[in-house]
């Protein structure tokens, strides 16, 4: 059994103790302790199930390449499946559950799937479910989804918050070990703007736990006194908790924070993500363990040696009585060497390779271990934990020649240097046979904007495994990459144990414990053509669990090309994506979530319309209300009585939101007729014209009134939607192609408040508050003045979108809500009330104004829309001219603007088409046109619409079919668009 | 070939699976082909196919720089939908949607085809009329969709929240029969499938120039030597612009870095795809529980197959609006792959200045779901020298006369 | 005349840095070829100076802010832009130029604190230590555009003001207790 | 996540501050172009895998449009530079042709 052993424990503080449950049974931790710590401590291996074969899994290894004690952490709104035991602090009050099992972690029915696992193969679900047809979705796919997964789905809104932060730095240093910790010292103290971070709570990384001896100095100690040496200088910044999880291009990197992890709901951000340009990125990030491929290497109790050592070592942790320890290199004689010492049986290292006479391994023969050369496992006994290894010849085919009892294994098959980092953003591998491991190639490094060398890389993460070596290496100033691996001893290759080892028993070696990929399936994809590692991976779903292969791939590969029969080099690597280990989504949205998940545009008059009941639409990231319910009416009801009030006595519109832009200079003139299809040159000062802006290609893109202002002064309105856009379109024009033009624009949108006054009854309103002459004759239709009214000092411009008599009045955003309010006091007595889009659109196409978005979509031309006025035939140019006159866009066959009323009365549904005789050649119904807006009017009294019709305006009076989609149509006659007061009296008035 | 069946598994099973054959042959290249095919994507594969199938032409080769499906075939969201707008583009979408319902069985190969239905939220008024334009289109387009409510948005997925405070679900388009498929499996299927035919898939073998007599195509220049042809398909997505170059035209192509990432796995809690266009961000779980994340486009000229990390989290951001419970999972993997975006949007399927010379590019973002339907009809505009039908409206002629398939006009985008 | 009511009305927040909604200021967008020479005597003449590539530069009440290289913006108290558009008018009669009253068009926030700093580390890509003294950097706050520069104890930061609420909203939880860097 | 310097106020400015434009140098066509000048104005592109001329606006900051010349395969960027410039600088083409030989140069 595994159990805490009564001294020791580098990390943890037995003075604490961390009451936490698994699987509701009540456990004991320390400070200190991971949750993987914690539950060796209290015997508890077994922490999952696989996610194929169910197998029982447990804890494997002790950092962030653990595949397998992955749990649910929390619960309700702080609940989190699928966490990393071995990287979660324990704190009291921790609940974690073990994940994808049916009923318990003990027994779990899925366990069938491991009995029958003959017959489910990698790859097996590409040969079989296809008949009948329809049972994949209906019976496989559901009982394949159902037994996939891992953890469940929280089902509460996260209770945390998260945030990003912005850093900026000349070198930033990814790994807190020895070798980190060096190149920190080094470029601090050459002056350098210097970030380390460090993904564990921990500085030092693996040397103070394997003894070493740095600079003369015991580890721990230098470890203490870099630190401290690091804290004085200004230029230095360190960070632990903190892991760089990618680099990107331009010296871009994302680390991610664990903030309050380990203090959920202390009111801390959980996590925070920083966003950090670094100038030179050096990754310390050390090296990962390789299991060792032989039969049962998956049963729980089977360990990575230094693993193993960590817990021994840092924890306090005896993971067996007696542990076996099987290797291929020098290292895993430590993990021996740290059990015997603290007390614990070593019935056996099994050493593969076949003299094995280094400084360890005499160090362990002097302990008394006993040291078998040319061995290995020809299988490991046990079904929920280790009871038992055979030992075989490595160089035979798996003859048992002992049996040893022990409840613990210890493996190691060397060691591969995390370039995961190196590798993001392009950084290419050189293998090395010496180590048996892929390495940074340090002639084609990731390249930075400049083209330099973005990433180097010290310490293990180099291949550089011996500390004096990656203290010379980390001491170069100028970031030199070292990869002096000669001087480590050799790790030999030992990719398959015993090297002989029949099908039967590599059929039970693992890859991929996660996944359930033994050696078997990598022979099999090999064997039926998914020669490139990525087919292999895909085939196989080799490396591809939440580990992302850690301990996978490389042994994966090797077997591959063993497969193959080619070197590993010539099969490749897979690529390495972002990020290292899994991050947190919450945390990568950071603060964007509700109130500021998007900036939320409010005109100065939002909080009236709120206050007053508005529904509303989000119009871009404006927000305008889109009726005013009152007293329990539906929103049709509303729109009714808005349009109907405005129309018979005032209504008041909130137009703030209209784009607003200022176009000055002598050749303001000139630009705007080339920005708009019609003249803007020779309006009149004083007066206003509407104008249509098209894109190059000649479709309609925006449209709106622009006032003369002055001589050398237009003011353009735009859509709501379209300021920023056409402001930025007239930049474009105006910076990159007429440059030697003497304009200027500026965008005042926001400066001011716009309110129309609209309806039989806004003369009056505006004459009894009084100020400036509002007369028909002082401010005909489509003029404009500025006076003061009430005394606000505004702007009026004469201009209708509904059809009635209508004002609408520009002042100061920052006196807007008071004005609006004004309106609304003094209105009362004429019938004033708000209207709202909705309200706007139904009076628009009672006009047969067009809409922006509705009867344009980006494929329709003015010409289309009947527009013909506004596009100036004078001019030898504007945006869109050329494109008009492509062949497709001047056919005169192209659907066109008309009116469309229903032969009963109704509405026609939005989106209908007119349908026309017969199919096309890819059989699908022949068409004549469609509706672009469909209203009910309330004005009518029946349904409306506007539409495009293929020669519509010639066709007056005929009558199309119009679809719906239940397959039925509806009958519509072809009638003029506008469908109200159209000599204009009331709008002229 | 052998075929694959579970009677087939049973038997290998007793034998720890030593028997299986290869599922696609290993060939050297012939001095000439009737056909050649550039790129082993899905497109690829599929041109190749469908010569074989409905034209008998099988004296092809399918030529591929890398490993076969290792293009964007392999790195994309896998959905497949038809509810497009615009005629050309709901005939061949749907053409290839009506294929995908029977492909594993074609194939003999399971591609996992998942009629699971496809969500696209109208999340504002504008989107309302976008997509109820589409439904009256789609109805007269043979497309199965429907426009359907808030409340049945929730009932099919009851992990979104349907009325977030910015963006409440106003409706949807819904496509029943719109699902996903496991993507590398439709590579590798049509790869099988080509293989027995006797066509010649010739992997780690890139084209390094066009070889043309008289303003028609003759051969390819590779790596593994010259290769004669009588026609030529070029069908590599992103890198279209290259081969183009090398074939004497240029493409109204721009080619841009595309993201998606999964989530860590997790048991089954969505059984439909959303995708939700004003927030941008579009999600599936697939069948070992990983969620399925469709990022953004870069705006710019890219070839790295790595984009601009802050599409990530605006597509996270989004998703985590509408999918509160996402905040707590983890996301696994990210990467990028290079879309080849025309100036409308919509792919070509082209005859090209080059004689005997054909193009089918430009998918864009959405090239999974096309892949049979796009096959199909470049075979046959392979086979026949002229398009067929579905292919018509997609010459590259159209930029000339303004004719655009332009999706972008409804609520929809191309995805 | 009535009273400006800023876009928040001085709203405030108390964290690790302290947030405060000023205003409304007057502010004046010019746009000018900044090598004309009337310009300059203009300026003079209202009590302003040109400042060079990025900087603000202040006087008393009043300060110019270096936008882009044809663009300032004038910041001055809120009741005396209409009279420094006319001077600007009169004195500018010959120069093209463009100049417009964008008081109302912005919100105004003081960020004040020790730690000032980290609220805008956490929404602004820029490399704060290296802000130059007097620099007015344009940038981006989160997903809107916004404009900020050091002075007094604290940053200065503007943006439009129909976002006012979602700056307020940024600043308030970046600068919560608790979530120091 | 590109940084480059905007030319006009001399920030390195973070992508996220940048909105891009696409190829630059095009020459515009109007009215009175033939349909293959027209065409090629609106679509064709060089698109290259390569070095490659292309416009950035400084959104985020000063507002200007600026060109800059990257590399689409390695994303370099060689320089920035006005976009009031009918074609780069020849001390920008200089710098590139010295780090990439093979480029066979602008257009």
């Amino acid at each position: 059994m595994s159990t805490r052993l009564a001294t020791g424990g580098r990390l943890i503080d037995r003075s604490t103790r961390a009451e936490f449950t698994f699987n509701g049974k009540r456990m004991i931790g320390h400070e200190g302790d991971t949750l993987a710590s914690a539950l060796l401590a209290n015997d508890q291996m077994l922490v999952g199930r696989s996610f194929k074969y169910h197998r029982p899994r447990g804890i494997i290894a002790a950092g962030p390449e653990e595949p397998n004690a992955l749990v649910n952490l929390g619960r309700s709104d702080r609940m989190e499946p699928n966490q990393r035991a071995t990287t979660t602090e324990l704190f009291a009050g921790l609940e974690a559950a073990s994940q994808n099992h049916w009923p318990s972690l003990e027994f779990d029915i899925g366990v069938v799937n491991n009995y029958i696992a003959r017959f489910l193969p990698a790859g097996f679900y590409y040969k079989t479910f296809m008949q009948p047809r329809a049972a994949w979705k209906h019976v496989f796919e559901p009982i394949i989804r159902h037994s996939a997964g891992l953890g469940s789905a929280p089902k509460e809104p996260d209770a945390d918050r998260y945030e990003y932060v912005y850093a900026f730095c000349d070198v930033l240093i990814i790994g807190g070990g020895i070798a980190g910790l060096q190149a920190a010292l080094t470029q601090g103290q050459a002056g350098k703007r210097v970030l380390l971070i460090e993904q564990t709570a921990h500085w030092g990384g693996r040397a103070p736990v394997d003894g070493d001896t740095v600079e003369n100095e015991h580890a721990g100690e230098w470890v203490t006194s870099a630190i401290d040496a690091l804290k004085t200088m200004k230029n230095v910044t360190l960070r632990n908790r903190c892991m760089g999880a990618g680099v990107y291009d331009h010296g871009y990197v994302l680390a991610n924070e664990r903030v309050a992890d380990h203090t959920p709901g202390d009111g801390r951000p959980k996590q925070r993500v920083w966003r950090i340009r670094a100038g030179h990125i050096i990754t310390a990030t050390g090296a990962i363990e390789r299991p060792l491929s032989f039969a049962g290497n998956d049963i729980p109790g089977v360990m990575l040696a230094a693993s193993l050592r960590d817990y021994v070592v840092n924890f306090a942790i005896s993971p067996g009585d007696r542990t076996v320890v099987v290797t291929n290199n020098d290292d895993a004689y430590l993990t021996a060497i740290a059990l015997v010492e603290a007390g614990l049986s070593v019935p056996a290292i099994l050493d593969a390779r076949p003299q094995a006479d280094g400084d360890l391994p005499n160090r362990a023969r002097a302990l008394g271990i006993r040291v078998e050369q040319g061995r290995g496992i020809a299988s490991v006994k046990g079904g929920k934990r280790v009871t038992g290894v055979q030992v075989c010849l490595q160089a035979g085919e798996g003859a048992v020649m002992e049996e040893i009892a022990c409840d613990a294994v210890a493996m190691s098959g060397g060691w591969s240097p995390v370039v995961h980092l190196w590798s993001h953003c392009g950084g290419k591998l050189t293998w090395s046979d010496h180590l048996s491991a892929f390495v940074p190639d340090p002639d084609r490094p990731p390249r930075n904007h400049d083209g330099s060398a973005m990433v180097s890389c010290v310490g293990a993460a180099a291949g550089t495994y011996r500390v004096e070596d990656i203290v010379t290496a980390a001491v170069a100033t100028d970031v030199i990459q070292s990869n002096d691996a000669e001087n480590t001893p050799a790790i030999p290759p030992i990719w398959v144990m015993p090297q002989g080892a029949p099908i039967g028993l590599r059929a039970r070696m693992w890859l991929d414990y996660q996944n359930d990929v033994k050696v078997s399936d990598v022979q099999l994809a090999a064997r039926e053509g998914y020669e490139s590692v990525e087919h292999t991976k895909r085939y196989t779903t080799l490396g591809m669990a939440t580990d992302q292969g850690k301990l996978s791939n490389i042994n994966g590969l090797a077997v591959l090309s063993q497969a193959l029969g080619a070197e590993i080099p010539q099969v490749g690597t897979t690529t390495f994506r972002p990020p290292y280990t899994p991050v947190t989504i919450g945390a990568l949205a950071g603060e964007s979530r509700g109130e500021i998940f998007q900036p939320l545009r409010r005109t100065p008059m939002h909080e009236w319309h709120d206050k007053s009941g508005a529904y509303w639409e989000p119009v871009g990231l404006w927000r305008r209300p889109y009726c005013y319910p009152r007293n329990g009416e539906s929103h049709a009801q509303a729109v009714e009585r808005e349009v109907l009030n405005t129309r018979e006595k005032l209504g008041l519109l909130d137009a703030s939101t209209l784009g607003k832009i200022i176009v000055k200079g002598p050749d303001a003139g000139r630009f705007l007729d080339m920005l708009y299809t019609n003249m803007m040159s020779n309006l009149a000062v004083g007066k206003c014209r509407y104008g249509l802006v098209c894109n190059e290609q000649g479709f309609l893109s925006d449209d709106g009134v622009v006032a003369r202002i002055d001589e050398d002064t237009w003011l353009c309105h735009t859509t709501s939607g379209g300021a920023d856009r056409i402001h930025g379109w007239m930049e474009d024009w105006l910076q990159c192609e007429w440059w030697d033009w003497k304009v200027y624009t500026a965008n005042v949108t926001e400066q001011y408040a716009q309110i129309a006054v609209v309806g039989p009854n806004a003369r009056k309103l505006l004459e009894k508050i009084g100020g400036m002459d509002v007369s028909k004759e002082a401010l005909p239709f489509m003029q404009w003045a500025d006076g003061t009214l009430g005394g606000f000092s505004v702007r009026a411009y004469r201009i209708s979108f509904s059809g009635e008599l209508s004002y609408e009045i520009a002042v100061p955003a920052s006196q807007g809500a008071a004005f609006w309010e004004m309106l609304h006091r003094e209105g009362a007595a004429f019938g004033a009330m708000p209207y709202g889009t909705e309200g706007l659109h139904v009076l628009r196409a009672e006009k047969g104004f067009i809409m922006i978005g509705d009867e344009s979509d980006g494929t329709v031309t003015p010409l289309d829309l009947g527009l013909a006025w506004a596009v100036s035939k004078k001019k030898t140019d504007f945006l869109g001219k050329r494109g008009m006159e492509r062949s497709h866009l001047a056919d005169p066959e192209r659907w066109q603007l008309v009116g469309l009323e229903t032969l009963d009365g109704s509405v026609i549904p939005d989106g209908s088409y007119a349908v026309a005789a017969g199919q096309n050649e890819n059989g699908q119904r022949n068409t004549e046109g469609r509706v672009t807006s469909t209203y009910y009017s309330p004005t009518l009294k029946k349904g409306i619409a506007m539409g495009l019709v293929q020669n519509g305006p010639d066709r007056m009076g005929e009558v199309v079919e119009m679809n719906k989609v239940d397959g039925s149509t509806v009958q519509a006659r072809i009638v003029d668009p506008v469908f109200f007061d159209k000599a204009g009296e009331k709008q002229n008035a | 070939m052998r075929r694959y069946s579970v009677f087939a598994i049973a038997r290998e099973a007793l034998r720890y699976h030593s028997g299986w054959e290869r599922a696609w042959r290993a060939p050297t290249p012939k001095a000439a082909y009737d056909a050649i095919i550039i790129g082993a994507g899905g497109h690829g594969l599929a041109t190749a196919y469908y010569l074989g199938k409905n034209f008998g032409i099988t004296n092809v080769a399918v030529i591929e720089k890398g490993w076969l499906g290792g293009g964007n075939t392999g790195r994309n969201t896998t959905i497949i939908r038809s509810n497009y707008l615009q005629d050309p583009s709901a005939a061949i979408y749907e053409k290839a949607r009506s294929l995908y319902e029977t492909m594993s069985q074609d194939l003999n190969y399971n591609v996992m085809f998942s009629p699971r239905g496809v969500i696209m939220l109208a999340q504002t008024h504008h989107e309302v009329r976008g997509y109820q334009r589409t439904a009256h289109a789609n109805a007269l387009q043979g497309v199965e969709t429907q426009f359907i409510s808030t409340a049945k948005v929730k009932e099919l997925c009851p992990i979104m929240n349907i009325d977030g405070p910015r963006y409440p679900v106003l409706g949807g388009l819904w496509q029943p029969r719109g699902g996903t498929a496991r993507h590398d499996a439709v590579a590798w299927g049509y790869a099988r499938a080509c293989s027995d035919m006797g066509m010649d898939i010739l992997q780690q073998c890139e084209v390094t120039g066009v070889r043309s007599e008289g303003g028609k195509v003759v051969g390819v220049e590779t790596s593994k030597g010259y290769i004669g042809t009588k026609k030529l398909g070029i069908v590599v997505a992103g890198h279209s612009g290259q081969l183009a170059e090398m074939a004497g035209f240029r493409l109204p192509i721009e080619a841009v870095a595309l993201q998606a990432l999964v989530s860590e796995p997790i048991k089954p809690c969505m059984d439909v795809v959303v995708m939700a266009n004003t927030v941008h961000g579009y999600m599936s779980q697939s069948d070992k529980g990983e969620m399925v994340i469709g990022g953004g486009t870069d705006g710019f000229n890219n070839y790295t197959q790595r984009g601009s990390f802050h599409h990530i989290e605006e597509t996270l951001r989004a998703l985590v609006e509408t999918f509160p419970m996402l905040s707590r999972l983890k996301m696994l993997r990210q990467w990028g792959g290079i879309v080849d975006m025309t100036g409308d949007r919509s792919p070509l399927i082209s005859k090209t200045p080059m004689g005997n010379c054909f193009i089918n590019c430009g998918w864009g973002t959405g090239g999974f779901k096309a892949i049979p339907g796009s096959g199909w009809a470049m075979a046959e505009l392979m086979a026949k020298g002229e398009p067929g039908p579905l292919a018509a409206a997609f010459s590259m002629t159209r930029f000339k006369e303004g004719r655009f398939i332009d999706e972008s006009v409804a609520a929809g985008v191309a995805h | 005349m009535h009273d400006p009511v800023s876009a928040l009305n001085g709203q405030s927040f108390d964290g690790f840095a302290n947030i405060r909604e000023i205003g409304p200021l007057g502010m004046i967008t010019l746009r000018c070829n900044l090598d004309e020479k009337p310009l300059a005597a203009t300026l003079k003449k209202l009590n302003f100076s040109i400042p060079e590539q990025r900087k603000i530069m202040r006087k008393n009440e009043r300060s110019a802010g270096w936008m882009s290289p044809d663009e300032l913006l004038l910041i001055l108290p809120y009741t005396e832009v209409a009279a420094t558009l006319a001077g600007l008018a009169a004195g500018l009669a010959k120069t093209h130029h463009l100049a417009a009253d964008v008081s109302d068009a912005r919100a105004v926030f003081r960020i004040e604190g020790e730690k000032a700093d980290q609220v805008l580390a956490k929404l602004c890509p820029v490399d704060l230590p290296k802000l130059a003294l007097g620099e007015l950097r344009r940038t981006r706050a989160a997903q809107v555009p916004a404009a900020f520069w050091a002075d007094e104890g604290g940053y200065t930061l503007v943006s439009f003001r129909s976002v006012a609420g979602y700056v307020m909203g940024l600043l308030r939880h970046s600068a919560m207790q608790g979530s120091e860097i | 996540m590109l940084i480059l310097t905007c030319p006009y106020c001399g920030v390195e400015a973070d992508e996220t501050e940048l909105s891009p434009g696409y190829e630059a140098h095009l020459k515009r066509f109007g009215p009175g172009a033939t349909p293959e000048e027209f065409e090629s104005y609106m679509f064709a592109r060089k698109n290259p895998k390569g070095v490659h001329f292309e416009r950035w606006r400084h959104a985020y900051g000063c507002g200007k449009w600026f060109l800059a010349a990257r590399d689409t395969n390695t994303l370099e960027v060689f320089g920035t530079y006005p976009a009031q410039s009918p074609e780069p600088p020849a001390d920008l083409i200089a710098k590139i042709k010295e780090k990439r030989p093979d480029w066979e140069g602008h257009k």
